[in-house]
């Protein structure tokens, strides 16, 4: 990428880093606005396990210290700027004394492999049918059905998960209830990991693909009303092309250029949304991860994969900015 | 015999005339008043369907039936037997859940609860939206800047974080305050259009004549510029009101909604935690999520309609 | 003799609208011979373009071929189903669109938007064909070969318009359809274009359908002529035939009233009135030392002028486009700041005018804007953009009044009021816009007016209408006028000074008579040369030669003849 | 290898493993609920729910020095850790001392052990002696029996000796158990067969059938039925009455404790509404009383229980062990009848000066009778029982209303700090075996001021009158008494007359377990019939549910 101008690279980069520096500082201070205190309620979830807690006073002065709440707040704050900056951020509060960092890294690449991956898919054929929905050569059938299929948008992610499990795991048997991998199957890379993998990330894949498509087929709709308008698409036609291939190269290309710029900034959300999925499915990605925090109230992690999340958005905002102009020509490199 | 047109009805040119012609009148009438849109009239209609549902069954029906023992548990609606073999009732059409409550009276209370946080959430987004939109666009430098630096902050955090821990703060949510909370993450993409439009605007003949016709910011602002958001708005708005249903939706299926308060997603999530599906009492969470659906074609009709009244474009004869 | 690529017969379009079905085209017949040039003339809105799409079966929704047929070569187009006319599209008959400006798809380069239409129509072709096809394309239409390789937002408006004409003639169609293949752009890119046009149109033997309304452009580049008026052909025939003996009413109107240089002047003499005096004794406008410059490219450079204003006159600023017209029109109206020097409006600086004085400014200083499509809030009946301003400089008296000044600013160009003001902008065409927009600052009665291309959207015979009261008015109210435009002929008969533009430089200033009459530098000259004459007697210039940037750039600027009360420092 | 579905037994997890390489079980999380503590890591006792007997497993026995302030302990002979080491004193000493010396050992055996043990020493190879702080008769039950989920589990001094036992992470476990440990990631661990188990060597006890076990995340309700269903497990954790039932539809081969209602079994905490006996009205005995009255037990079981659950007759859970204890109140005439006593509480309530209102709700001075329930909104079990429990107030003329609030706030911040009017707890939970634990939580030694953290969250009600002084007096006496001592009915039933009497809280329901089993695979289970033991299966003493499984044929 050498034809990135250096100033546009650094405008971006202070961007970049002043969208995380002030993300992070919000997920800093947002939990400390609860008058709840954290370490009472780890006490207190401890007590909720067992009825009873004997020497309270001791393990919540030992709790504090865990916390690093012991101390005064400024110094809080760069620590855990500090300890943000190389993905420290503390130890989980409910599985003590795992590093968070270490529970993010074990369900990153879930996440990424599952979540991400239905995204792409869902954004690909959301857009596709968005663009079929105004394509004048679509079977009537396709413009009816796709308005049709969006109810499924109305849909809760977790109760379509749930039907979809009811159907294709418990009734027909295609695919497995639960887990990211077969049961006996060993982690590693070979054939059988892979296939279980792929087989097993099918339907909870699925289930937000479903519920997701929607959004993306109507905003697609809009911006290829548009472009259908445009001198282009009528030149295009005037010059013979076949059909599909003005769809793609005339309409579809310049009509989803937007679409990109918001897959961006929705990624964080998007992933941040898939969490009862994940929970259904027993599939241990950072939603699942998530999840587990929010019952738990655990802070440290909820902070950690918050910022994760801010991290992903951020970055593919950046990246976004940093492509765009090559996916767009009449876009160019400006620091502004 | 066009190959232009882009509507549904392609064949119809190459139908008899008669027919034709009778379509075309019919068509043409729509044309004529474009708020005589179809898609707009059946989306507000069953809009308006959910709040007389809310209106009617306040009237019509017991609410107390929403109370935990009210009734038998998982009695089915009328005309199908559950599990246990036990027929429905007319005294619960639409059945009972599994804590003895009448879903008739959870639906009359929820559905109209769930809409109304869907519209509040999007209303308060979309002011939230305008301000700063026009604020960014019209003020420029750094207050331009600010703004969308927070705008795209908060489009990274996520919603849960927020809620978990006010949750954990005051225990419970009401409705407003959900909505508020919704809020708080459906203004950024206002906000983003809004400042695009206005710099656009800004730049467009007819403002640059109101500047030479002394026209002083605010008439610029609300007299010039606003009305022509007004389609965009609209559209924008009902995206909102779905999104932030969806979102409500979402957070009280995960638990972290108003506790006490039947809402759609409040019952669906119930029926999930006790295992509904299973068991096949599909009333528990088919019909909140029918009353789901409903709600989202009548918004998504809307949308589609308004689409039509505001881009000639669309509104073909054909 | 060679036989018809086209004909035409019987041909009614209809459009059915919600007030009724629009007969946009009405029986119309018409044979084109092969390598034969016809003109579609006709005002707005008289069915060129519906014809054309006709033949294309592009015909926009809800447009229908009512009645008639067309042939092409022998081919009878109505009955081809839809992968038949795809196929015959391009290859046999090409439409260039009208507004080419936007007609490329902006995210492709130029090289594959030529190979596409060639893989459509002949299939999958070697890499090396297709370069070797599209750069002798792209060298016909006389673009350098590497702008194959770049975006069309890299192109001018002259060489996108020069792309698609190269696209037209890649497969030699038996016809080609340009429709307004010049309106976007100046007369000098408009005659290399119009010029690339007809060489390779001959050189393929095509029939050529050249749509258009001016009638200079049409005498330089058809054989034949349509005329077309209410979706009616009203006269056909060569156009020596037409020029020379018109026969229809409408065909002679169109022809006289083209102003021409050095031609009879369309103004009115005797109702030149005494113009009001002016209190200040200030200059009404000083530029000192003004110029503009965004990023890399200078719009405007340095310039100095005072326009004391005392009597009302007429100041024409002409140039090609992009030469720093409108910047300067701009920067008169305080919308865009100078880059240096400053403007001086009755000895006031516009950089520091305040609020209060602000509203006094502007009611002083009026503009036509050159683009009337944006002009007016969709939202508004047009009437608003009228009434507002009037209310809003304290000059109205009441409801009744403001009516009856619009009523009265309308008539002056050419409006029905009733008919106009309670209608919707997009309920009206481009050049009754513009025309509003002349009757709005008309109206508003300013000391200075800058009219920026006024005229640009309408037909000969109502320009000279429009201008001739524009002239009367200002004597009438005291108006000082910029006049920005590109149309030397109308510069000529109404201004008391010309300044030409180059490149942000004045090149050339004096009386019209002068500047126009007898152009003494080369770009001067250039811009003369390059207008169309609707004279089949009188060619049309040499244009641009290899070279001649050069000489018009090293050539001294040549200023002349004074006027009173307009001093241009001569830098 | 790959071993057989026949041959696999797979237990319901209902939580995520988030650290699966961690198996070091002093640091918080869910480090021995996935397989470690059932089938690698042995108690040296269990716990019998239905005799009230220690079941002796690594250890033989025990001998209290008379005063409950000595404990003896001797372990079996044989004992090796699967790494062919012996598991004798030394390790014992060794862990216990561990625990001593570290304050950040936070589990709760952990503490427990560190408050309780003055010292430890070792007798022989084979025996350990410890000393305690304060006479303490259930020592031995309440850190090495298993009395409720877990029990202070022995590490091999040979691998931890050297290891600061705050971080170490204990990657490779061993254990005494005849399972050893395989693979985990964070949604299931896989355990297989040690053939060369020490128990089947030296005839302790046969080698268990199951070559392998496999604790299996699930991901709720929904899914762990589908898998029940459809024979992929063989336990499951919680489920509803109608799930049950609909697994039962649909698989006949699950079964449940009960073969009939109401399926579940008790767990050892009984649900009761807690009530502060610090606010006005309701630091008025009759009051409270009143709420007893109002309150219908079994419509809050018929409907927020849906059936699975049985009334609370005392304050104690019902089992076997508990029952002499249990007969003594209800012969004392202080057990609690199902139904309510409606005119009863009106009585009581008119009497403290209350008239009812047109709305139906009493008023005393123009102001409405009203009370806030806080509850614990972490299971639908307690906002269905408390929504139940609002209603019957409602209609009876109190006004009251719920106040949901999150699991950590309500144990942190509700409960021990008296921050509520009435709420839904089960802080009498404790005793299983003996009813001191359970009397011990009530007594005036732990009344603190409201907005001061209860000790041990012990009397949040802060029950504080005289008949409470009475109360402590008798539980403090009995307290002292040897496990088993005949005279211990006698003083439970002198102390409840005082409970009944003042009401700091009100008994309601038993809390119930639905765990379904599986019989497809696997016979043996624990149910009433075959009561070997409970079938919490993700407690410590799971090695004995997974010793009494039999392949099915
Ligand atoms: N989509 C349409 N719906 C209704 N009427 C239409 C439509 N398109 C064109 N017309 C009508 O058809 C007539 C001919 O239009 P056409 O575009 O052919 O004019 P034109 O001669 O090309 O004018 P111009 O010089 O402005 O391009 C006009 O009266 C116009 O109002
Ligand atoms: N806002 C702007 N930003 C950057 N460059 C501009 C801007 N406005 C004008 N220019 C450039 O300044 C130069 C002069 O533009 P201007 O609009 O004054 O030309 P013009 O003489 O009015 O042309 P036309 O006849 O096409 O209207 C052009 O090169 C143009 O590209
Ligand atoms: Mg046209
Ligand atoms: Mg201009």
């Amino acid at each position: 990428m050498s034809r990135i101008p250096r100033s546009y690279l650094l405008n971006r980069l202070v961007t970049l880093v002043l969208t995380i520096l002030i993300a992070a500082t919000l997920i800093w201070i947002i939990p400390r606005l609860s008058p709840v205190d954290p370490a009472e309620i780890a006490l207190g979830r401890m007590a909720a396990g067992a009825g009873s807690v004997a020497n309270a006073d001791e393990i919540l002065a030992q709790l504090r210290a865990q916390m690093g709440i012991d101390q005064p707040l400024i110094v809080q704050y760069f620590k855990y700027l500090g300890g943000v900056l190389v993905f420290d951020f503390g130890l989980s509060t409910a599985s003590f004394p795992t590093p968070v960092s270490a529970l993010i890294a074990q369900a990153l690449p879930w996440t990424l492999g599952l979540m991400v991956l239905s995204l792409v898919i869902t954004f690909v054929i959301g857009n596709l049918l968005g663009a079929l929905m105004v394509w004048e050569r679509s079977p009537r059938l396709v413009k009816v059905a796709i308005p049709a299929a969006m109810v499924f948008t109305s849909i809760p992610p977790i109760l379509s998960g749930l039907l979809l499990m009811w159907i294709f795991a418990a009734k027909l048997q295609w695919f497995p209830l639960t887990g990211s991998y077969g049961l006996t199957v060993e982690p590693g890379w070979s054939w059988d990991f892979a296939q279980s993998v792929i087989h097993h990330g099918f339907l909870p894949a699925l289930s937000i693909i479903v519920v997701t498509f929607g959004f993306w087929a109507l905003g697609m709709r809009g911006l290829m009303i548009t472009v259908q308008g445009e001198d282009y698409t009528t030149l295009a036609k005037a010059k013979g092309l076949r059909p599909r291939y003005i769809l793609y190269r005339y309409m579809i290309r310049n009509a989803i250029l937007p679409q990109i710029t918001a897959f961006a900034l929705k990624i964080g959300l998007l992933i941040a949304g898939q969490v009862l999925v994940e929970r259904i499915f027993a599939y241990n990605g950072m939603g699942k991860l998530l999840y587990d925090a929010i019952l738990d109230q655990d802070f440290p992690v909820i902070q950690g994969v918050s910022y994760v999340i801010i991290l992903m958005t951020a970055l593919s905002v950046f990246l976004v900015d940093l492509v765009y102009p090559f996916i767009d020509p009449r876009v160019r490199h400006e620091a502004a | 015999m066009s190959n232009f047109s882009t509507d549904d009805n392609v064949a119809e040119s190459t139908q008899p005339m008669t027919r034709a012609e009778k379509r075309q009148a019919r068509r043409m009438r729509r044309f004529d008043n474009p708020w005589l849109n179809p898609k707009l009239l059946w989306g507000a209609g069953l809009l308006i369907g959910i709040v007389l549902l809310g209106i009617l069954g306040r009237i019509l029906w017991n609410l107390d039936l929403v109370f935990t023992g009210s009734a038998t548990l998982k009695l089915p609606p009328v005309g199908f037997e559950n599990l246990r073999r036990q027929p429905g009732v007319w005294d619960h059409p639409l059945g009972t859940d599994g804590s003895g409550r009448d879903m008739l009276a959870l639906i009359v209370i929820g559905a109209p609860n769930s809409l109304f946080v869907g519209l509040l959430a999007s209303l308060i987004g979309m002011t939230t939206g305008i301000v700063l939109g026009f604020t960014a666009g019209f003020v420029g430098g750094r207050t331009d800047d600010v703004i969308r630096v927070l705008s795209d902050v908060m489009i990274t955090i996520p919603p849960l974080l927020i809620l978990v821990v006010f949750q954990s703060a005051f225990g419970d949510v009401s409705l407003t305050m959900m909505a508020l909370l919704i809020a708080g993450f459906v203004w950024q993409s206002p906000t983003r259009l809004i400042r695009a439009q206005v710099l656009s605007m800004k730049q467009s003949g007819y403002v640059q004549m109101a500047r030479l016709s002394g026209a002083p910011t605010s008439h610029i602002m609300f007299r010039e510029m606003l009305p022509n958001l007004i389609p965009y708005l609209f559209g924008s708005f009902i995206a909102n009101v779905t999104t932030s249903i969806v979102t409500a939706v979402g957070l009280e299926v995960l638990g972290l909604g108003p506790q006490r308060i039947p809402t759609l997603g409040r019952t669906i999530y119930e029926a999930i935690n006790a295992g509904a599906l299973i068991q096949n009492l599909w009333w528990w969470w088919g019909i909140p999520t029918l009353l789901l659906a409903v709600m989202f074609i009548g918004l998504l009709l809307i949308n589609l309609g308004l689409d039509e009244v505001s881009n000639p474009r669309l509104r073909r004869l054909s | 003799m060679t036989s018809p690529v086209l004909t035409l017969k019987d041909l009614s379009i209809e459009f059915p609208t919600p007030g009724g079905v629009v007969e946009a085209v009405k029986a119309l017949d018409l044979t084109i011979e092969a390598g034969r040039r016809v003109g579609f003339i006709g005002e707005s809105g008289s069915g060129k373009t519906t014809t054309a799409l006709a033949v294309m079966q592009m015909l926009a929704e809800p447009g229908r071929v009512a009645g008639g047929s067309i042939d092409l070569g022998g081919t009878d187009v109505l009955a081809l189903n839809d992968e038949q006319m795809r196929r015959t599209r391009l290859s046999r008959v090409a439409y260039i669109p009208q507004g080419a400006m936007n007609s490329l798809n902006p995210v492709m380069r130029i090289e594959p938007q030529l190979w596409d239409a060639i893989v459509a129509h002949e299939g999958r072709l070697d890499r090396g064909e297709l370069k070797r096809r599209s750069d002798a394309a792209l060298e016909s239409v006389g673009l350098p070969v590497h702008t194959a390789q770049l975006y069309p937002h890299e192109l001018s408006g002259g060489m996108k318009q020069r792309v698609c004409i190269a696209l037209g003639i890649i497969l030699t169609p038996e016809l080609i359809i340009a429709d307004e293949p010049t309106s976007a752009l100046d007369v000098v890119t408009q005659r290399q274009v119009m010029q690339t046009l007809k060489d390779i149109q001959e050189q393929i033997g095509s029939g050529l359908i050249l749509i258009g309304h001016d009638m200079g452009l049409m005498a330089q580049s058809v054989d034949e002529l349509a005329v077309l008026k209410d979706g009616e052909l009203v006269e056909h025939g060569t156009v020596k035939q037409i020029l020379e003996a018109p026969k229809h009413p409408y065909t002679q109107d169109l022809i006289s009233s083209v102003p021409l240089v050095g031609g009879e002047s369309f103004l009115n003499p005797d109702r030149r009135a005494e113009a009001p005096k002016r209190e200040s004794r200030e200059p009404l406008l000083q530029f000192e030392g003004v110029s503009k410059t965004y990023g890399a490219v200078t719009a405007l450079h340095p310039i100095s002028f005072a326009l004391q204003g005392d009597t009302p006159q007429i100041i024409s600023i002409v140039g090609q486009s992009g030469s720093g017209k409108s910047t300067m029109g701009s920067i008169m109206l305080g919308f865009t700041p100078p880059t240096t020097g400053r403007v001086l409006f009755e000895g006031q600086d516009l950089a520091k005018i305040g609020a209060s004085q602000n509203l006094e400014f502007r009611r002083n200083v009026q503009a036509v804007f050159q683009d009337p499509y944006s002009c007016f809030n969709p939202f508004y009946r047009v009437g608003h953009a009228l009434s507002y301003p009037y209310k809003r400089f304290g000059l109205s008296q009441g409801k009744a009044q403001t009516q009856a000044a619009m009523e009265e600013a309308c008539a002056a160009v050419g409006l029905d009021p009733d008919l106009v003001l309670p209608r919707y902008p997009h309920q009206l065409s481009g050049g009754q816009r513009q025309r509003l927009i002349v009757a709005r600052a008309l109206m508003l009665s300013p000391k200075l007016l800058i009219a920026d291309e006024p005229v640009s959207m309408v037909d000969a015979s109502l320009r000279a209408t429009i201008l001739s009261n524009i002239y009367d008015l200002k004597d009438k109210h005291g108006i000082s006028v910029l006049y920005i435009t590109h149309d030397l002929a109308t510069a000529y008969h109404v201004s008391d000074y010309v300044m030409v533009l180059y490149k942000g430089h004045v090149v050339e200033a004096g009386p019209p008579k002068a500047v126009i009459g007898d152009p003494q530098h080369p770009y001067t000259q250039l811009l003369i040369a390059s207008i169309p004459w609707p004279d089949l007697q009188r060619g049309w210039g040499s244009g641009l030669e290899d070279g001649a940037e050069d000489t018009i750039a090293s050539a001294p600027p040549a200023f002349r003849g004074d006027v009173a009360g307009f001093e241009l420092a001569k830098a | 290898q790959d071993v057989a579905r026949a041959d696999t037994v797979i237990f319901d997890l209902d939580r995520t493993i988030k650290d699966p390489g961690n198996f070091n079980w002093f640091t918080p999380g869910t480090k021995r609920m996935h397989g470690a503590h059932q089938t690698m890591w042995e108690p040296l006792f269990i716990l019998n729910y239905g005799s009230g007997e220690l079941d002796p497993w690594l250890a033989t026995g025990f001998e209290d020095n008379g005063e409950s302030t000595e404990f003896t302990i001797s372990l079996r002979e044989g004992v090796e850790w699967s790494d062919g080491e012996a598991f004798n004193a030394d390790d014992v000493v060794f862990t216990v001392e561990m625990a001593m010396g570290n304050e950040n050992l936070s589990e709760r055996e952990a503490a427990t052990i560190r408050a309780q043990v003055a010292s430890v020493e070792k007798v022989d190879d084979l025996t350990v002696r410890f000393t305690l702080n304060d006479p303490n008769p259930r020592f031995i039950v309440e850190n090495f029996g298993v009395r409720i989920f877990g029990s202070f589990l022995i590490m091999p001094e040979h691998i931890w000796a050297g290891e600061d036992p705050a971080t170490f992470a204990f990657a490779e476990p061993i254990g005494t158990g005849p399972y050893t440990f395989t693979s985990a990631a964070t949604n299931r661990a896989i355990w297989d067969r040690n053939d060369d188990w020490w128990g089947a060597r030296t005839g302790f006890m046969d080698l268990p059938e199951p070559q392998r076990v496999i604790f299996l995340e699930t991901g709720g309700e929904e899914s762990r039925a589908q898998l029940m269903v459809t024979d992929q497990l063989d336990a499951a954790q919680n489920v509803s009455v109608g799930t049950f039932e609909a697994i039962r539809a649909q698989n006949p081969n699950v079964i449940a404790w009960y073969a009939d209602y109401p399926y579940a079994a008790a767990d050892p905490c009984a649900r009761q509404l807690e009530i502060n006996t610090t606010v006005a009205p309701w630091d008025d005995p009759d009051m409270r009383k009143a709420v007893a009255h109002i309150i219908d037990r079994s419509q809050i079981v018929n409907v927020a229980a849906e059936g699975a659950t049985l009334a609370s007759r005392t304050m104690f859970a019902d089992y076997g062990s508990m029952e002499p204890f249990i007969d003594a109140v209800i012969e004392a005439g202080y057990g609690l009848p199902e139904s309510a006593d409606v005119a009863a509480a009106e009585a009581l309530i008119e009497g403290a000066g209350y008239t009812k209102g047109s709305d139906g709700i009493y008023e005393k001075d123009g102001e409405d009778l009203s009370v806030r329930i806080h509850v614990n909104s972490a299971s639908t079990e307690y906002t269905r029982t408390i929504d139940m429990i609002v209603e019957q107030l409602n209609r009876a003329g109190i006004a009251a209303t719920p106040v949901p609030v999150e699991n950590g706030v309500f144990w942190g911040e509700v409960l021990p700090f008296g921050a509520y009017e009435m709420t839904y707890s089960w802080l009498s939970c404790g005793s299983v075996n003996e009813p001191w634990t359970s009397m011990s939580r009530y007594t005036v030694a732990d009344v603190v001021p409201v907005g001061e953290r209860s000790p041990g969250f012990n009397n949040t009600a802060r029950w504080d009158s005289e008949a409470a002084a009475s109360y402590s007096q008798i539980v403090e006496r009995m307290g002292q008494m040897p496990l088993g001592d005949p005279a211990v009915a006698g003083l439970v039933a002198e102390a409840y007359a005082h409970l009944d009497a003042e009401m700091p809280f009100i008994p309601l329901v038993q809390a119930a377990k639905l765990l379904p089993m599986n019989t497809t695979y696997w016979t043996g289970w624990p149910t009433a019939e075959n009561e070997y033991n409970h079938p919490f299966f993700w407690w410590n003493h799971t090695h004995q549910i997974i010793h009494n499984l039999e392949k099915a044929e």
